[in-house]
């Protein structure tokens, strides 16, 4: 099976189907008799990539396998092609988002005591329509809560391979121990106080 | 960020001046579309149009509190307590003039500040401090945690996404696709399924049990497919001599039930003369009999 | 506005828009300063399809425009993207085929009443597109619904020469018989042949 072919197979595969597909999707393309190995193929598609270097297309690795993807710089031209313009989602929502990707698997509740405000039922449903997230299991406290977490076409979606891949959470200012200021009478000053947080600083700064 | 305009609305000239004027207003505290601003603004006056625009931008009372504490570029390990309490409250009274349905949380936010106020406002021993921590340290640590989530989602809406900043790229394909076969099923299969819905049924239909023969049925449906065009047929071209007598019974039986049923008509244009049958034209025959229910009387018991 | 934009400009959009776009088409992605004329274009597209001219895809004009679409060689491994996969019917199809069979001509409503569900007007519309059922009248009654029975496609597929050749019904009734957890109340009438439907019509019984 000649390079040549095996990069032909991988590119008309690709764009044959539209989405992401494994290395062994790949493979199973070809005839029996002269399928390439996953070493093969994983040279092909490094080959090609560099092959869209100049191009307005680009060969991307998310969750669900390779793709090829058009260029974000050709973004401009190609959102021409629909006249609406893209959807644009409410703070709520990617906030709503944000927590369950950043702290999945996590429950309605824990949602609503980070954000301050209830869960909005439409924006769970919004997403879970988007396949963005799913119900991962089941608290087990009474009540048993859904847990939710991030799917793979979540991932597939903003072009990551893995959760880890998410812009790191910011770190938590560390607390300055102002202890002794605290045994004066606080309320002498009010307004220039600093804030003994306790217990926060172990907490994670990235996603799981 | 949503609401940077916000900044921008304009002290009207009737407001006090005096009014609400933070002790912080000598520091420049925001950036306001690249320019420092040094002034804060004179009041919370906001047109009462253009304020429940300005509430709905807010997700929360965290929100609104964030907003307040970085309105001031106060660092928020240093809340001036009583100054944000009072803008807060201010909104409050404000949303309540206005009647906006206030949110449950907003006010629970409202009493929370007013907790942390009067907590600091008591005179407390020394040992009791030392275990108590600063009462403001919650509200923090719940302003922090609530501003870490916030970043992160400006951060993934500002993640390349499909749709908006690349698309999948994609070829056509002349070649069909191979066409895929209709599924099979054995007779087995239907059997079973038939003897499952039977004995379903039979679960909550104790009665109706009774003995049926399925030949006349299916020549039922022989008959009916005979005379579905519309024309009269020859009753005797109903019939086939080959299948015997009891071919012959089994039709003369579903004929006479399709008769029943009012789903055919025999004519007879005069005595003795050749009988047609074709496919009944008149719905008012036989209404009643027709009904499936109607046949009680003739059931088994 | 480089010869090098306009070509992936053209690939990216062809590759994007997902349907054969013409040129004026493609002109009007571009920035209006830069907007390359016709012949550009044109001149473009002839370039793109000779760069193509050995991979698995291939640059084709067809009515409506140009398209970038795969190569016929490459059939072969591209069609196994789209594995054919040995469909099922639905035990409620199958349920109601067999209704259809043992209880022809019966109605809708009578297959409801005894199956205890509506029926699923997409398994009659499979059932008739797969010719083995058909419309064989109408009940006089109110509404003058449609009489469903079996054809001879249905009598071929599944090798029978007459609907009589479908297991008596006392065959069935052994087995659900035999099914201990099935048999409540026909066990109580072991001597009559087992069906029930609400339109039975009382008639005698003879050997089938």
């Amino acid at each position: 099976m000649s390079d040549h072919h095996i990069r032909n197979v991988i590119e008309a595969s690709l764009l044959a189907a539209g989405k992401p597909m494994s290395i062994s999707e790949i493979g199973e393309l070809f005839d029996e008799d002269g399928r390439p190995d996953k070493a093969q193929i994983q040279t092909a598609l490094d080959a090609l990539g560099s092959e869209y270097g100049d191009r307005g297309i680009e060969l991307r690795e998310t969750a669900s396998g390779w793709r090829i993807q058009i260029r974000q710089s050709y973004a401009r031209e190609i959102s021409r092609l629909w006249p609406e313009r893209p959807q644009k989602y409410s703070r709520a929502l990617l906030e709503t988002l944000a927590l369950i990707a950043y702290r999945q698997p996590i429950t309605r509740a824990e949602i609503e005591s980070v954000r301050g405000v209830a869960v909005n039922p439409n924006i769970v449903k919004t997403l879970m329509e988007r396949e963005w997230i799913r119900v991962v299991g089941h608290r087990d406290v009474p009540g048993h809560p859904e847990l939710l977490g991030t799917t793979r076409s979540f991932l597939d979606y903003f072009g990551l391979r893995t959760i880890d891949e998410l812009p790191p959470l910011a770190v938590i200012k560390q607390m300055i121990d102002l202890n002794p200021q605290l045994s004066l009478p606080v309320a002498e000053a009010p307004d220039t106080d600093a804030v003994v947080v306790a217990a926060d600083t172990g907490e994670d700064d990235g996603p799981a | 960020m949503a609401k940077p305009e916000l900044k921008l609305v304009p002290t009207p000239s009737d407001a006090d001046p005096s009014t609400d004027s933070p002790a912080q207003g000598e520091m420049p505290f925001a950036l306001v579309q690249g320019e420092p601003v040094t002034q804060l603004p004179r009041d919370l006056y906001i047109p009462p149009q253009a304020l429940e625009v300005f509430l709905e931008a807010f997700e929360g009372p965290l929100d609104l509190l964030l907003y307040l504490i970085r309105r001031q570029n106060l660092d928020i390990l240093d809340i001036p307590l009583a100054d944000i309490t009072k803008q807060y409250m201010t909104y409050i009274e404000l949303m309540q003039e206005l009647q906006l349905e206030l949110a449950g949380e907003y006010m629970l936010m409202a009493a929370t500040l007013a907790e942390i106020k009067s907590r600091m406002l008591l005179p407390r021993s020394g040992d009791v401090i030392s275990e108590e921590a600063d009462p403001r340290a919650d509200l923090v640590r719940r302003l922090q945690e609530y501003e870490r989530f916030k970043q992160a989602a400006e951060s993934i809406d500002q993640l390349p996404r499909e749709e908006r900043d690349t698309w999948a790229a994609s070829a056509a394909t002349d070649f069909r696709r191979p066409q895929s076969s209709l599924p099979q099923v054995a007779l087995q299969e239907m059997i079973l399924a038939f003897r499952d819905v039977v004995s379903r049924a039979a679960m909550f239909q104790h009665h109706h049990v009774q003995r049926e023969r399925l030949s006349a049925r299916a020549r039922m449906t022989d008959v009916l497919a005979a005379v579905d065009g519309g024309a009269f047929l020859d009753f005797m071209q109903l019939f086939k001599p080959e299948e015997g007598r009891m071919g012959v019974t089994v039709t003369f039986v579903a004929i006479l039930e399709l008769m029943r049923e009012g789903l055919i008509e025999i004519v007879q244009t005069e005595p003795y003369g050749p009988l047609h049958v074709r496919a009944a034209q008149t719905p008012h025959l036989r209404l009643v009999e027709g009904e499936p229910a109607d046949n009680s009387t003739e059931k088994d018991s």
